[in-house]
């Protein structure tokens, strides 16, 4: 965007509110009404309530299913089990990731909560008092909780549907407990470097399981009208189009009598890209009840049962040069997946996108393995506000680099300067087959370091370590992180064969006024402002008259949906063209009307001029009345346009994080004195939104890294399921978030853009552990595993002889 | 979620009266507070019932007990019990029990070794509170079998000789009595027992809660 | 999550709750209920009836008489932190509750119904010892007076009999000179005390003349740590003194583990806790 | 069980409704009022999101019983605008970005309602602790505080306004 200077031009670039404005949102004036139409919002005429029977047991047979005491509650109108659902095959149902999961189980339990019945009742009041009248008998089976474990000889058989399958939908089973094996690299070239290499570190790095938690969980209202045949299935979808798809595909229904509709969706986050079992119960028991059916999670049902996120347990080892050059990295995975494989990855990719954990740096010989296994826990194994493991690989690349760092006693930013990619390196082959698109990383680290004084605080810290009196000890936290996110490329990924492009489709009418919608979803990211702000740019009509539709599957074109960064890379993108297909009639309509040739022509902000001749111009509004009266022969009425956009390539984002913070050797406490994110996201949109995304990503970083938690006992039963233990900080533990930007724009994406929301989630949780671990740096300790609670960490002071 | 407990309890009668109790399967889970047998299935299983009622809160655990065994020679007896409730919560205790000898004729030695475990809704918010909370029903445990000990003494005609049980087999032979023959425990002094299991089962309902609710009451 | 049926009654007067109390069977009162209710969605409790005891106008206020202050058991949390009265002569009880879980449950949240659960967890017992509060108990042979201290028996276990109510909790002002603080280490706001200590304390000549020391959630109940009192008593508040007292505490802490930290975790913190507050109460000694 | 018949003020509009005792307050306006903006997000009275007032003050209304409420007066986010013109907490969040998903939005208003006007003056730390009820999983708060500061700014303004007036 290179703004106008003359102020007359000016004006009119302000009147669009387009590209690089920090419009305010138009979704606000519902919300802030109370006037938002959430899935629990919605009431149609004679809807049922369906809430679900679990299992208190990880693992276990179930002996006897008893309804009699519920089918007599008043109100209870059903009650089904996996029973019911055989006679039509859907008490098992595909995932995206090519297993199959119980619906409702099927003679055995796999993790505790798992469901087991579904009572349907005409109110959720009923519907509660049925569940706890269903009587099941259940014979416990010893329960696999640790994933190394699993893999024994002699370890419980915990999927025995899948008896004699020695292949998987991704390779060799190699064990009845295994999923796959997934390898990316060159592993010769990467043990040949180690094999020489003057320099080796090697650390276990585990990314402990989380969830999402969105503050709205999920839940649907399925109606299916026996009259026309037609399913209609409100949905907390960051996917409706997909979900679409595989509903028809699973009730047989014909994916034109298929309505999924998102409405306003409370968060996502990852968690609502899957379809769960009482998205499937409630539409059966809608089919078979001829009913509006509504199924809302509870909290404790969010946490424990739908989508989990990370549970990596990461072997890593890099290879250097004394002067801390990296040679080459070596990664071994192993990834609890659950009772079910039910990870939301494009389907080549069973690890997601993990091999972008060479990270920013330019590292010659890469190598990782992942192994995925089944446990006796929920499933799910989705991207967390990330895209698709990105998190896990930013994770233990920078991890490694600080672990590295240490070993050859060199700064944090030192070694960050000797290894990153050089700008003029770009666009940079990743030793995994990535090809990153641009990026100046030190540039931005400079800026960074300078903003901080770093030096300042290095100096400060050493003095405090001085001091064996002083009550905290001070830790600096430096990530220099790259993501790669706007899945993607359909010659590499897809969903269940679907390619991962997505799509716009824009309505210009005779006032000048526009209809645009996507195959995507907002869940809080803004789309209806930011997109048409795009659209302005491009068309020259202002954002105001511009109104922007997502999530109805009846009326928007179809579209992979929103989760991974990948709105903006990609349905940003097709706005874009869609728009410049318009932009482009336009000129021949403009030519016509000014009777001039298109050559003849020049786009000023919003409108078309005659070279030369100031005087002679036409406005876009001009333009769209024209389209529907006065078109030149053979160009056809009309102003509308559609486009599916299929990315080239990934974006690339990238990002300088520092973090200083001090802790409290008495009670281990830690104080987050100050937090650093300079993004790199290309060209910015709404600079309004993106901040705002960030300081939520931030926050999000802080809480997986300093309290989120699944801890599970011996048994397979969750620890700590309801938001007094599962942490969420308030307002008084979230630290002060300052931002800043560099802008490299993307020489792929036609906006050169990049995608936002999830690089501060993905950047801040291993800054957040460096500067702790950085904090014990001077005490021998090289890394330490999250959630960095006061108690762990005093546990740590105490090791060291530093508690006091 | 689970944990073993060793524990030794003087029990105020000698070691045949007491041994008359303990190997009666009926007698020693009515020591047990809030417990009952409903039925019995065959030679060594029984079903029955846990029922703790505290102020707002009911939790009743419905289930099997099963005697592993019941060895005469050392005076032990092992059972499995397990069972679940209908709010979403199971449990088992296994427990090995066997008496010793004290110092005097009229009093002996109760030991015995729990397993206890849990699952569910006890486990994920009441795990803390599993070692406490049995601690206490054990006390109570034995406080009541202690008593009916005592009781039994004055009821000789129960107490079979043990020649006839010395070479018994490890596996249980409870029916030897028949049930309409068992002695019928006289429960330990009621308001003392309701109290406690008042507070105490109230303590577990609370103290599920506690580390749930940042708030009060 | 949704509670069981139940029937519900609001008594006016306290005589009123007390005769519901004893002709209902599975009868509970109903306080703030803000761990009742989403006890009872999580169905662990199903009571037959829930006693409202929110409109009974004579359970609420602050008041003094007779040269004590008087605070009714039904005041709730928000209006402790509001009165002047507590601020003026009983600082400690309108400080501490800003410390107890957010403002929405600090509005409905009473202080009768924090001790009356005697819930180790709860901050009331173990201020109430600091503060050494009379708790005045009423059911259907009348009303008794029961010090702080030899109230709680046990995890749940109070000296509350099943048809009684507390009414009142009954304190005696500060003396000129007081000292006083409320440390409680925790998670995050709303949170359970991992451990908490609370100290009131008067100087004289430069040396600790009297000390009460409360400590929260370390212990199946509240504990008054005497030991650590007497190990201040007539000495001056050094570091040694305090490590002395410190040291006293830790050692009557008996916590059970949970995700907030193992026993030794707690019990460091108990520790902790009793060094800050007596710090704390010392610099506000006059 | 037997209903009881409740009346309330609700946004200044009296309901009477009979309604089973265990009927929480939440249900009771969303289902029975059709009231949609207070939300449940937590059913443990963590989340805030289903805060509303009551009786001028902030409740959690997922942990109170419809039955205790007969004869108060609750308002809830619908109630907030008066004659189609935003309250300043509301005008705040929409010029400082002070939401994203909105699902929080409904409960923090209403907190921040009542927040400013138990201290319409707070600093950055008392507003930080008066919302530690609500919790957000999208903005980190940031934007919140200042849209509060902005909300409070514009009340005094309104107030100082009207004084003059009134002069």
């Amino acid at each position: 965007m290179n703004a106008p200077t003359d102020p007359a031009l000016q004006e009119r670039t302000a009147a669009l509110q387009g590209m690089g404005d920090s419009r305010l949102r138009k979704e606000d004036a519902r919300f802030i009404q109370g006037k938002g139409n959430y899935v629990d919002d919605i009431k149609l005429p004679g809807m049922l309530h369906m809430d679900i029977v679990r299992s208190p047991l990880a693992h276990a047979r179930i002996k006897r299913i008893d309804k009699s005491e519920a089918l007599k509650v008043p109100g209870v109108i059903a009650v089904l089990t996996a029973e019911d659902l055989k006679p039509i095959k859907l008490h098992w149902m595909p995932t995206l990731a090519g297993d199959v999961a119980a619906v409702l189980a099927d003679g055995k339990v796999h993790f505790q909560m798992q469901e087991v019945a579904v009572v349907i009742a005409e109110d959720r009041y009923a519907a509660a008092d049925g569940v706890e009248a269903v009587q099941v008998e259940y014979e416990e089976l010893e329960a696999v909780i640790d994933p190394y474990a699993t893999l024994a000889p002699d370890a419980p058989v915990i999927r025995e549907d899948l008896a004699g399958k020695t292949t998987g939908a991704h390779g060799a089973r190699e064990h009845h407990n295994h999923i796959f094996t997934w390898e990316a690299g060159d592993k010769s070239a990467a043990d040949a470097a180690f094999g020489v290499a003057p320099v080796t570190v090697a650390a276990r790095i585990h990314y402990p399981r989380v969830h999402p938690c969105p503050l709205e969980t999920c839940g649907c209202v399925a109606s299916f009208d026996p009259v026309r045949g037609e399913l209609t299935t409100y949905m907390t979808s960051q996917a409706p189009h997909v979900v679409r798809t595989v509903v028809s595909m699973l009730s047989g229904v014909p994916e034109s009598k298929v309505r999924i509709i998102s409405p306003d969706i409370g968060g996502g986050f990852g968690n609502k890209v899957g379809v769960y079992p009482g998205y499937v119960c409630a539409i059966v028991a809608s089919i078979v009840l001829g009913k509006p059916v509504k199924w809302i999670e509870d909290r404790i049902e969010n946490i424990s049962t739908t989508a989990f996120a990370r549970d990596y347990h990461m072997d890593g080892e890099l290879a250097a040069t004394p002067d801390g050059k990296i040679t080459a990295l070596r990664v071994n995975v192993i990834a609890d997946h659950g009772a079910f494989d039910a990870c939301a990855d494009p389907t080549k990719f069973p690890a997601g996108l993990f091999h972008i954990c060479s990270g920013s740096y330019d590292i010659p010989a890469a190598y990782a393995c992942v192994k995925g296994v089944y446990t006796n826990k929920a499933p799910g194994g989705v991207a967390y506000r990330c895209s698709f493991r990105v998190t896990e690989a930013v994770y233990l690349i920078e991890r490694m680099v600080d672990i590295l760092a240490n070993r050859l006693g060199l700064d944090k930013a030192e070694i960050r300067r000797r290894n990153l990619i050089r700008k003029e390196q770009f666009p940079y082959a990743s030793p995994f087959g990535f090809e990153y698109d641009s990026g100046d990383y030190h540039t931005a680290l400079a800026k960074v370091l300078d903003a901080v004084d770093y030096k300042g605080l290095r100096a400060e810290q050493a003095a405090k370590r001085a001091d064996p009196n002083c009550p905290t000890l001070m830790g600096i936290g430096l990530v220099t992180f790259t993501e790669v996110v706007g899945a993607g490329p359909s010659k590499m990924c897809d969903i269940l064969g679907i390619g991962m492009f997505d799509s716009c489709e824009i309505r210009v009418h005779p006032t000048g006024a526009a209809i645009a919608r996507m195959g995507t979803i907002t869940q809080g990211q803004g789309h209806q402002t930011t997109y048409a702000q795009i659209i302005a740019t491009e068309l020259g009509i202002p954002s105001e008259v511009i109104q922007v539709e997502e999530g109805d599957t009846s009326t928007a074109p179809y579209g992979l949906g929103t989760y991974g960064s990948r709105s903006t890379p990609v349905a940003g993108a097709a706005i874009a063209m869609a728009a410049r297909k318009i932009h482009a009639k336009a000129r021949k309509i403009a030519a016509h009307l000014l009777e001039v040739g298109e050559d003849d022509l020049d786009w000023e902000i919003d409108r078309f001029k005659v070279k030369g001749d100031d005087a002679r111009f036409k406005t876009m509004k001009d333009i769209c009345w024209a389209a529907y009266n006065n078109t030149p022969a053979g160009v056809e009425p009309g102003l509308e346009a559609v486009h599916y956009y299929d990315p080239p390539n990934f974006t690339y984002p990238f990002g300088v994080y520092l973090c200083v913070l001090d802790i409290d050797r008495g009670t281990g406490e830690t104080h987050v004195r100050r937090f650093l994110a300079l993004d790199d996201c290309g060209v910015r949109i709404n600079p309004m939104i993106i901040e705002g995304q960030v300081h939520g990503g931030l926050t999000e970083g802080y809480a997986v890294a300093m309290g989120q938690q699944m801890p599970f006992d011996a048994q397979g039963n969750l620890l700590g399921n309801t938001l007094m233990d599962y942490f969420l900080p308030t307002a008084v533990e979230t630290p002060h978030w300052e931002t800043d930007y560099t802008v490299t724009p993307s020489p792929h994406h036609p906006l050169g853009a990049k995608g936002v929301a999830e690089s501060p989630h993905v950047g801040s949780i291993p800054t957040f552990t460096a500067a702790v671990v950085d904090a014990f740096e001077h005490l021998g300790v090289t890394n330490m595993t999250m959630p960095h609670t006061s108690y762990r960490v005093w546990q740590q002071l105490k090791e060291c002889g530093a508690a006091l | 979620m689970e944990v073993s407990l060793d524990k030794r309890y003087p029990v105020a009668a000698g070691i045949e009266q007491a041994w008359a109790v303990l190997k009666d399967v009926r007698a020693t889970a009515a020591c047990m507070p809030g417990a009952a047998i409903t039925e019995q299935t065959d030679d060594t299983h029984y079903k029955g019932t846990v029922k703790s009622k505290v102020g707002p809160s009911t939790l009743l655990f419905g289930g099997d007990i099963e005697v592993l065994g019941l060895d005469e020679a050392a005076r032990e007896l092992h059972m499995v019990g397990k069972g679940a409730d209908k709010s979403g919560s199971s449990a088992s205790m296994d427990l090995t029990a066997h008496l010793e000898p004290a110092e005097t004729q009229d009093t002996c030695t109760l030991v015995g070794r729990a397993v206890v475990k849990v699952n569910g809704k006890l486990a994920q918010f009441g795990s803390r509170l599993l070692v406490p909370v049995s601690d206490v029903m054990l006390g109570q445990f034995a406080d009541n079998f202690s008593a009916a000990a005592a009781a039994a003494m004055t009821r000789p005609a129960v107490v079979e000789a043990p020649a006839q049980q010395v070479d018994a087999a490890p596996q249980a032979q409870p029916s030897a009595v028949p049930p309409s023959q068992q002695i019928d425990t006289p429960p330990a002094p009621a308001p003392a027992k309701e109290l406690n299991a008042l507070a105490l089962a109230w303590a577990v309902f609370k103290s599920w809660l506690r580390g749930l609710f940042g708030s009060r009451a | 999550m949704i509670p069981p049926e139940f029937d519900y009654h609001a008594p006016k007067t306290i005589g009123e709750a007390i005769a519901l109390l004893g002709s209902l069977s599975e009868a509970k009162l109903l306080a703030g209920g803000h761990s009742l209710l989403p006890m009872m969605k999580l169905r662990f409790a199903q009571p037959a009836h829930l006693i409202d005891i929110n409109r009974i106008p004579e359970l609420r206020g602050i008041r003094e008489e007779g040269g004590e202050i008087v605070i009714g058991a039904m005041t709730v949390e928000r209006d402790l932190i509001a009165s002047t009265i507590l601020q003026q002569k009983l600082p400690l009880l309108s400080e501490a509750p800003r410390l107890i879980a957010d403002p929405q449950v600090r509005n409905r949240g009473t202080i009768g119904g924090d001790i009356a659960h005697g819930d180790p967890g709860n901050d009331h017992p173990a201020i109430a010892i600091a503060l050494d509060a009379s708790f005045v108990l009423e059911g259907s042979k009348g009303r008794r007076s029961v010090k702080a201290e030899s109230f709680f028996h046990g995890p749940y276990m109070t000296e509350l009999a099943e048809d009684e109510i507390l009414c009142e909790i009954r304190i005696a002002p500060f003396a000129g000179g007081t000292g006083w603080a409320y440390e409680k280490l925790k998670r995050k706001t709303g949170d359970w005390a991992t451990a908490g200590a609370a100290v009131v304390m008067r100087m004289s000549g430069g040396t600790v003349s009297a000390v009460r020391i409360g400590l929260t959630n370390v212990a199946p109940t509240a504990l008054r740590a005497a030991a650590a009192e007497q190990a201040l008593l007539g000495k001056a508040l050094d570091d040694a003194a305090v490590d002395a007292a410190a040291a006293a505490a830790m050692a009557i802490a008996d916590p059970q583990e949970d995700l907030r930290g193992d026993r030794e975790y707690k019990t460091a913190m108990t520790g902790q806790m009793v060094k800050r507050a007596l710090r704390a109460a010392a610099a506000r000694c006059r | 069980m037997a209903k009881r018949i409740i009346k309330l003020t609700v946004n200044g509009k009296t309901v009477e409704k009979a309604v089973e005792p265990r009927m929480l307050l939440i249900h009771f306006l969303r289902e029975e009022c059709q009231l949609t903006g207070p939300h449940i997000g937590c059913e443990t009275s963590h989340c805030g999101a289903c805060t509303v007032d009551l009786d001028g003050e902030s409740v959690k209304s997922c942990t109170h019983l419809a039955v205790q409420c007969d004869g108060s007066t609750v308002l809830t986010v619908e109630g907030l605008a008066q004659g189609g013109v935003l309250h300043a907490v509301q005008e705040g969040f929409y010029k400082e970005h002070g939401l994203q998903c909105g699902f929080c939005t409904p409960g923090m208003l209403m907190r921040a309602y009542r927040l400013l006007q138990e201290n319409p003056d707070p600093t950055e730390a008392e507003i930080r602790t008066g919302i530690s009820g609500n919790l957000c999983r999208c903005t980190g708060y940031q934007n919140i505080v200042k849209a509060i500061q902005y909300a409070a700014k514009k009340l005094k303004a309104d107030a100082e306004a009207k004084q003059t007036v009134a002069a």
